[in-house]
């Protein structure tokens, strides 16, 4: 059910630049929520380095996050490593087993109760 | 007729790699004016500088073009061998086809066009360049300390040994800088008052050292060899000849709370006060914003008890202008404010100390004589924490982007320190890397951790909160993963540190550039570490970068080498590269006087301008006012820049 | 007017303040004044003074070493200031009656054709520097503005401003009429005659030389430059000369600080001179 | 990046102190920019003739860019407060004169700004090349020259 | 003699443009010069004195000799080959026409300059007589008359008439172009001179010359003179010139310019200037005009237009000359 997540992908919607990071470990250090986390930030940013994106869209952390943002405040190296865990929620969010409306079914769907605007949404959404 | 010699450097593959090299030598050869084109691997080695000999030698060359690397690099050891054959160094041009061609343009094709180009131009430059011949221009065997510290003095005391009169200039009452404040010293715990008020007595009793502390620089004209330079000696409000340093005042003064600057606000001292008891001078200063007689008019008991009659209220700033031949930049640094650094409940807690106000603690001189104490409730902490990179290795705008490269070894020292004293304490220290780049110092660093047991701790702390009177700190411990939530009673920070304030204004007025860190800019960071920019001004200590007390003896020994190298020549060879007007076209206008930064011009009885080659730095200025191109430039003549345009537009 | 003067330069003349007297005289057609040095009492029967008299005579003091009266119109005596300033003029060895001015007559062809197009303009009617003053300065004209010229150009469309250069310039002979009438044009030999350069040239071979002829003769006058006009009434061609000129002294004006040059005889000019705060604002 | 065919000539004033050692720096950090652009040194921005700018307009050049020290950090002090003022009069005249002001460029580069420098010179051809060729302060001598002799 | 009327003028300028380059007086800014013809030129038949001349056109102030340049070590010098299609300048004055005879007299007397010898032959003249001189006029003093232009062609206009008469078989030729819109007629349209101006030019004998050269007060005569060259510039008849390089990157064109006897370098020789003072120059100019040029050509140097009494900054002018200098002796 994993399609294949690539770390670019990850960077490209979190837009933060994780080689910068010193591992200094002030992230983990600030998160309130840290005690609840399996993959604490600071390793956020190192799975995230090494690629292996799909371990962290299965982690719990995600979901602990409060995005309260204090690791962004406090990081020496601008790393921001909350938009990480955000863009990783996103890609979590989107996937929704896939099950939106392929473009040439629909000429089928098409009748007069059916609203144009809900087929263009389920069409595009959850798409990039 | 003109017979010019190209040769072109491969410098190994840095410019072979870009640039056909053989097309360039073939298609120069064909320049008019050209005698011989060659190219070799490395023009800059002993090999290619004979080469550049013999050739001269040889074809009786009248100019020689080198196209290698940047003149900044090598033009004066290409002008030096052509000296050594008998060709006049300035006849002598560099075309610059490594940093400015092969270097940063890929395509081979395009960047041999433009090698080429500069090629002809550096050719057409110097059918055009005359002999020039350097002037000389007269040396002040004096120089010029700018800052107290210990970089300072033994620059002073290297320069004095060396028979030249040196004159410090200080901003606090007190020589010794930031290291008279220390305690003990890495990696040998020597004492560091023990180290240094010995070369501090020293440079007072030095007949060749005179020291103006509580004095600042006010202004500096001239260049090297002739800078004037007017200090400003602020007012004492004390007769430094009549005070014996008996201490009578400072006992009786009324105002007690003002927050002592040497002993970092841990405790206060009063108005009239010196900063340490081993101030040399020892003669006290009145702090006029906070001494009651200035501030209402009433008071004066310092001057009811002082026996011999020194304070005098009415002293006002002097000015005294000297002229010295070098200069020493030695300003030292400042720790930052932490004021971005809330998290680290600094400015909550008294308990949260920086490193130099620990150290201050720790020293028996101190305002604790010497007992670690917490400042809160006096009682002695049970449990201490070190906390590094406070404010550097950090990109944000809220701390400084390099590594302060001091704080790891003095937090082993100080970590010593407080466990040789009271080994029940426990300490721990949250560290990202322990740098320890010096002689004995990891054995320093690994000491500490064994055998004092000290915790070193990789993670860094997150949060810091002042509870009732304990410290909660919220950290992580990277290498375990583990979250810790413990409770310390005292922490310190190891602070990041920075040029001190008036390093910038300084540099200014000296002309040498600062970083934009405000360090100020050394000539080059490897081959001339302790020169600046400017002739004749040297740096020492951390005012140029982040650096210990041994770099910065080093480095102010390097300096008063270099002082001492330019004070012993009489005459210094000046820049040949000067203005020169020509006395048929010049109508005495004095345009050219006007934008001279120099006042190197002059309009003697003849009535025409006529330039004092010891003044003129060659800017060249006054040679684009005159209208009608009688001031020109040796060396950049209006015709050699104009064929370098027409050359390289070709 | 002219009677006081003529009795004026007669008194001076014999109680030997002055060897010689600069002023005009009627020329050979109707409306022809010339400059002239009268020597003789007799001679400064011929002293003229009117409309015609338009010449700005403070660039023929340059360098007199015997004591002169010269009469002045209040234009010229800005153009004396500066050339006082710029040591081409002892000031010791001139005597100068101010003489008031109600603006010269254009020629066209030897015919009167109106008022000089810097006398509508004129801002200078108090005259700058004087030993005397013979008839009261003029009453400042009515206010159109000196810049209204520069400002059309600026308006315009950047390839109709090179298109209206283009063809003023292009009917340049080149007989540097302009150079030479300019009181601060007073290098012993301009650039464009000497070889410091490369680019001593006789005529404007190409279109560049033309354009860059006049853009180093107004560069090399900016900040010195006292609008006195007499570039664009020596022109052969009527080629606007005066506007570059004053496109130059406007920006002054708005970046470096109102300034009209030989006001005085010390403060340097803007280009000799730097304001680190105000010119940080000069946008490039 | 070639909008056009048409290969742009720059020719770059750099003082020695610093926008030299800015360019020189660009080239110890290979950080690529047009081989157009070619550097002529000089030993402080107030150097630079109008007479050099205009030369190299009249021997082919499409852009002039002067280069100096940031106001402040002149090593002669004030040399490039005169730049400045300099610049700020020429070029106005030249734009009065209907003369593309983005043919010329004033700019202050350190010793430090190395990227900057790089930047700058390769954001000046890309504005020259949208400029097209010069053809308002040319010589057509020096272009037919230029054009009937083949590109050796 | 052909006649055409007024209101045709336009039709006949365009016919004439169509099979031949035609310059004519334009209005330029607030000058008329010669210019090529172009149906919205402001064509300004009335105003006298244009501000350039046809020497322009016979003898350009910047005019290419030749181009040598260097490849690879051979040398080839090729003669400069502007081609010279022929023209005709409409409009010509009485003086200038006179002028263009002075400068034959120097250009194409041995050895003949062959530039200057394409571009007359190329040349057709159209001669426009004079009604009324202007404040500046003296053509009349140097036995021009105005009201009888020679040239290729004279034409004369009045009210509603032009009158046109070829005299040259070049005139001819021009006029078969334009045949159909000209119709025969045997008006003659000759008016009297309105005004003779004379003066005092006798005393400019050549034999004079030594007396003339070291007359005393040519110093008084050139006080004001600002050496500019507009005096020569503006001349129809002064034709010195100078002759430089310029280096076009790739080859050197040889070219010669206009050139100024009022300018410091003028004759700058080897040896140094045999003219250093201001005043000696101011001599040179009127000396060669009144004294030297007629003596090699038995016609004066000058043409009486009196461009220069309008040039002159400082008001300084030939009248002057003439009427003012004193031949010691006889003054």
């Amino acid at each position: 059910m994993h399609s294949n997540h690539t770390k670019n992908e990850l960077l490209a919607i979190s837009g933060a630049d994780i080689d910068r990071c010193m591992k200094c470990g002030r992230c983990s250090a600030s998160c309130p929520s840290h005690q609840a986390m399996d993959i604490r930030p600071h390793q956020f940013v190192s799975y995230a380095a090494d690629g292996r994106v799909d371990a962290l869209l299965e982690c719990n952390s995600l979901w602990q996050c409060l995005s309260c943002f204090a690791c962004i405040q406090r990081c020496p190296r601008d790393v921001k490593p909350a938009q990480l865990i955000e863009a990783a929620r996103l890609m979590v969010i989107r996937q929704q087993g896939e099950n939106y409306i392929d473009p040439d079914e629909i000429p089928g769907l098409l009748n007069n109760d059916v609203p144009q605007q809900l087929l263009v949404s389920a069409f595009r959404k959850y798409r990039k | 007729m003109e017979k010019i010699g190209v040769f072109v450097c491969h410098c190994g593959s840095n410019i072979k790699g870009n640039v056909d090299t053989a097309a360039v030598v073939e298609q120069i050869s064909h320049v008019d004016g050209v005698a011989m084109a060659v190219e070799y691997p490395y023009m800059c080695a002993e090999a290619g500088q004979a080469m550049i000999r013999n050739a001269i030698t040889e074809h009786g060359l009248t100019g020689v073009v080198v196209a290698a690397c940047s003149p900044r690099m090598h033009e004066a050891t290409f002008r030096k061998a052509a000296e050594r054959a008998g060709l006049n160094s300035y006849m002598v041009e560099i075309a610059n086809i490594r940093e400015q061609c092969s270097w940063v343009h890929r395509d081979t094709v395009s960047a041999t066009k433009k090698a080429v180009a500069l090629a002809r131009a550096a050719v057409a430059k110097v059918h055009r360049n005359t002999p020039l011949h350097p002037g000389e221009s007269s040396v002040t065997k004096r120089a010029l300390v700018v800052g107290g510290g210990i970089a300072g003095i033994q620059a002073a005391l290297d320069i004095a040994e060396a028979g030249f009169e040196v004159t410090i200039v200080e901003t606090t009452p007190s020589i010794g800088g930031k290291m008279a404040q220390l305690d003990k010293t890495f990696p040998t715990l020597d004492c560091s008052a023990c180290i240094l008020t010995p070369k501090m007595v020293d440079a007072a009793g030095h007949d060749n050292i005179a020291i103006h502390t509580y004095s600042e620089i006010e202004k500096v004209e001239g260049f090297v060899g002739n800078f004037t330079v007017s200090i400003r000696k602020k007012a004492r409000s004390v007769d430094m000849d009549k005070c014996t340093g008996c201490g009578d005042c400072w006992a009786k003064c009324p105002v007690k709370r003002v927050p002592s600057e040497f002993d970092s606000g841990l405790c206060n001292r009063t108005a009239i006060y010196t900063p340490f008891a081993q101030a040399v001078p020892n003669v006290p200063v009145i702090d006029r914003t906070n001494c009651v007689k200035f501030k209402t008019g009433r008071c004066g008991l310092c001057r009811t008890v002082c026996q011999p009659g020194a304070i005098d209220f009415d002293q006002q700033d002097e000015i005294i202008t000297e002229n010295f031949g070098a200069v020493v930049l030695a300003t030292g640094y400042d720790t930052i404010s932490l004021d971005k650094f809330g998290e680290y409940a600094y400015h909550d807690s008294p308990d949260v100390l920086t490193a130099l106000e620990f150290e201050r603690m720790t020293n028996a001189a101190g305002p604790t004589d010497g007992r670690i104490v917490r400042m809160s409730d006096g009682h002695k902490p049970k449990s201490i924490t070190f906390i590094q990179c406070v404010g550097s290795r950090d990109i944000t705008n809220r701390g400084k982007t390099y590594c302060s490269k001091i704080c790891c070894m003095y937090t082993a020292k100080q970590a010593i320190l407080i466990k040789d004293k009271y080994p029940d304490v426990d300490v721990q220290v949250f560290y990202i890397d322990v740098r320890t780049p010096g002689k004995n110092f990891d054995e320093f660093y690994r000491r500490a951790a064994e055998e004092y047991g000290v915790k070193y701790i990789k993670g860094q702390v997150g949060k810091v909160v002042n509870v009732g009177d304990t410290l909660h700190i919220q950290a992580v411990d990277m290498l375990e993963g583990r979250h810790m939530d413990i409770q310390t009673d005292m922490i310190i920070l190891a602070t990041a540190i920075q040029p001190s304030a008036t390093a910038k204004t300084t540099a200014g007025m000296f002309s040498s550039s600062v970083d934009q860190n405000h360090f100020m800019t050394e000539a080059h960071p490897k081959l001339r570490p302790v020169e600046s920019h400017t002739a004749g001004v040297f740096l020492a200590g951390c005012g140029q970068g982040p650096k210990d007390i041994p770099e910065t003896v080093a480095q102010a020994s390097a300096a008063a080498a270099k002082v001492i190298g330019l004070l012993v020549k009489d005459k210094l060879m000046t820049n040949p590269c000067t203005a020169a007007t020509d006395e048929d076209l010049c109508n005495n206008c004095g345009l050219c006087g006007n934008v001279c930064p120099y006042g190197a011009i002059t309009y003697e009885s003849k009535l025409t301008a006529s330039v004092n080659n010891a003044l003129c730095q060659g800017c060249g200025a006054c040679v684009v006012t005159c209208p009608s191109g009688a001031m020109d430039l040796h060396g950049f003549t209006n015709r050699q820049l104009m064929a370098e345009v027409d050359a390289i537009c070709k | 007017m002219l009677e006081i003067m003529k009795q004026r330069a007669k008194e001076l003349l014999e109680s030997g303040r002055v060897v010689r007297v600069l002023g005009w005289q009627r020329g050979d057609f109707p409306n022809l004044r010339e400059p002239v040095f009268f020597t003789t009492a007799k001679q400064l029967d011929n002293l003229e003074y009117d409309r015609f008299c338009a010449a700005n005579l403070s660039k023929y003091l340059i360098g007199t070493d015997v004591p002169t009266l010269a009469f002045l119109k209040p234009c010229d005596t800005y153009s004396l200031n500066q050339l006082v300033k710029e040591r081409q003029i002892n000031r010791q060895m001139t005597y100068i009656i101010g003489i008031g001015c109600e603006g010269s007559a254009k020629l066209t062809d030897m015919e009167e054709n109106g008022t000089l197009e810097r006398c509508l303009v004129c801002t200078k009617t108090v005259h700058a520097a004087f030993d005397e003053l013979i008839g009261e300065d003029a009453a400042p004209r009515e206010k159109n503005d000196r810049f209204a010229g520069v400002g059309e150009i600026e308006a315009m469309e950047i390839a109709a401003r090179y298109t209206f250069w283009q063809d003023h310039l292009a009917r340049c002979i080149r007989c540097n009429a302009c150079r030479n009438i300019c009181p601060v044009c007073h290098c012993k030999k301009c650039v464009f005659d000497n070889t410091k350069y490369d680019t001593a040239q006789r005529a404007n071979a190409s279109a560049f030389e033309e354009q860059m002829f006049h853009i180093i003769r107004a560069y090399h006058v900016a900040g010195r430059c006292t609008d006195c006009g007499e570039c664009n009434r020596a022109c052969p061609q009527a080629i606007p000369l005066h506007l570059l000129n004053r496109k130059l002294i406007s920006d002054i004006n708005h970046m470096f600080g109102e300034y009209q040059a030989g006001t005085d005889t010390e403060t340097p000019g803007p280009l000799t001179n730097f304001d680190i705060e105000m010119d940080k604002e000069v946008g490039l | 990046m070639q909008i056009t065919d048409f290969n742009p000539n720059i020719v770059a004033f750099c003082c020695n102190w610093c926008s030299y050692a800015g360019a020189d720096l660009a080239g110890t950090s290979r950080l690529q920019y047009p081989v157009q652009v070619r550097i002529i040194k000089v030993p402080c921005s107030c150097r630079v003739d109008p007479l050099f700018i205009l030369r190299a307009f009249q021997r082919g050049a499409d852009g002039v860019a002067v280069c100096g020290c940031h106001p402040g950090d002149c090593h002669y002090a004030t040399g490039n407060y005169y730049t400045r003022r300099r610049m700020a009069l020429l070029h106005n005249m030249l734009d009065f004169m209907g003369i593309e002001r983005d043919r010329m460029l004033l700019q202050w580069v350190s010793a430090a700004e190395g990227a900057k420098f790089a930047k700058t010179m390769t954001d000046f051809v890309e504005n020259i090349h949208m400029l097209g060729k010069n053809t308002r302060l040319a010589d057509w001598r020096v272009v037919n020259a230029g054009n009937n002799e083949t590109e050796s | 003699m052909m006649k055409i009327a007024k209101e045709h003028l336009p039709r006949l300028f365009a016919a004439l443009a169509k099979q031949i380059d035609l310059l004519l007086p334009a209005q330029q800014a607030e000058v008329v010069n010669f210019a090529p013809f172009c149906p919205d030129a402001e064509i300004d038949l009335t105003t006298l004195k244009t501000a350039n001349t046809p020497k322009h056109f016979f003898l350009p102030q910047v005019e290419d000799l030749y181009t040598a340049a260097v490849n690879a070590g051979q040398i080839s010098i090729s003669a400069a080959d502007t081609p010279i299609k022929p023209f005709a300048i409409f409009g010509v004055r009485a003086c200038d026409a006179a002028a263009l005879d002075v400068l034959d007299s120097v250009y194409l007397s041995d050895p003949i300059d062959q530039f200057y010898q394409t571009r007359r032959q190329a040349g057709c003249i159209i001669t426009l007589a004079c009604e009324k001189p202007t404040a500046s006029c003296f053509c009349t003093a140097f036995g021009i008359n105005p009201t009888e232009p020679c040239g290729d062609i004279t034409t004369w206009l009045t009210d509603d008439v032009l009158y046109w008469q070829p005299n040259t078989e070049k005139g001819d030729k021009i006029t078969e172009l334009v045949a159909d819109l000209l119709q025969l007629t045997d008006e003659s349209p000759a008016q009297d001179i309105s005004e003779n101006i004379c003066l005092p030019l006798d005393k400019f004998n050549p034999d004079n010359l030594l007396a003339l050269f070291n007359a005393p007060n040519w110093q008084d005569l050139s006080v004001a003179c600002i050496a500019c060259g507009a005096c020569t510039f503006v001349c129809p008849t002064c034709q010195c010139y100078d002759i430089t390089d310029f280096d076009t990157g790739t080859s050197i064109t040889r070219y010669r310019c206009w050139d100024s006897c009022l300018y410091s370098d003028f004759t700058q020789m080897a040896h140094g200037n045999p003219r250093t003072t201001q005043a000696e120059r101011f001599r040179q100019r009127f000396m060669h005009k009144l004294v030297y040029h007629p003596a090699n050509n038995d016609q004066y140097g000058c043409v009486g237009c009196g461009r220069c009494v309008a040039a002159c900054p400082a008001g300084l002018n030939i009248v002057k000359v003439i009427k003012k200098l004193e031949v010691a002796g006889n003054v």
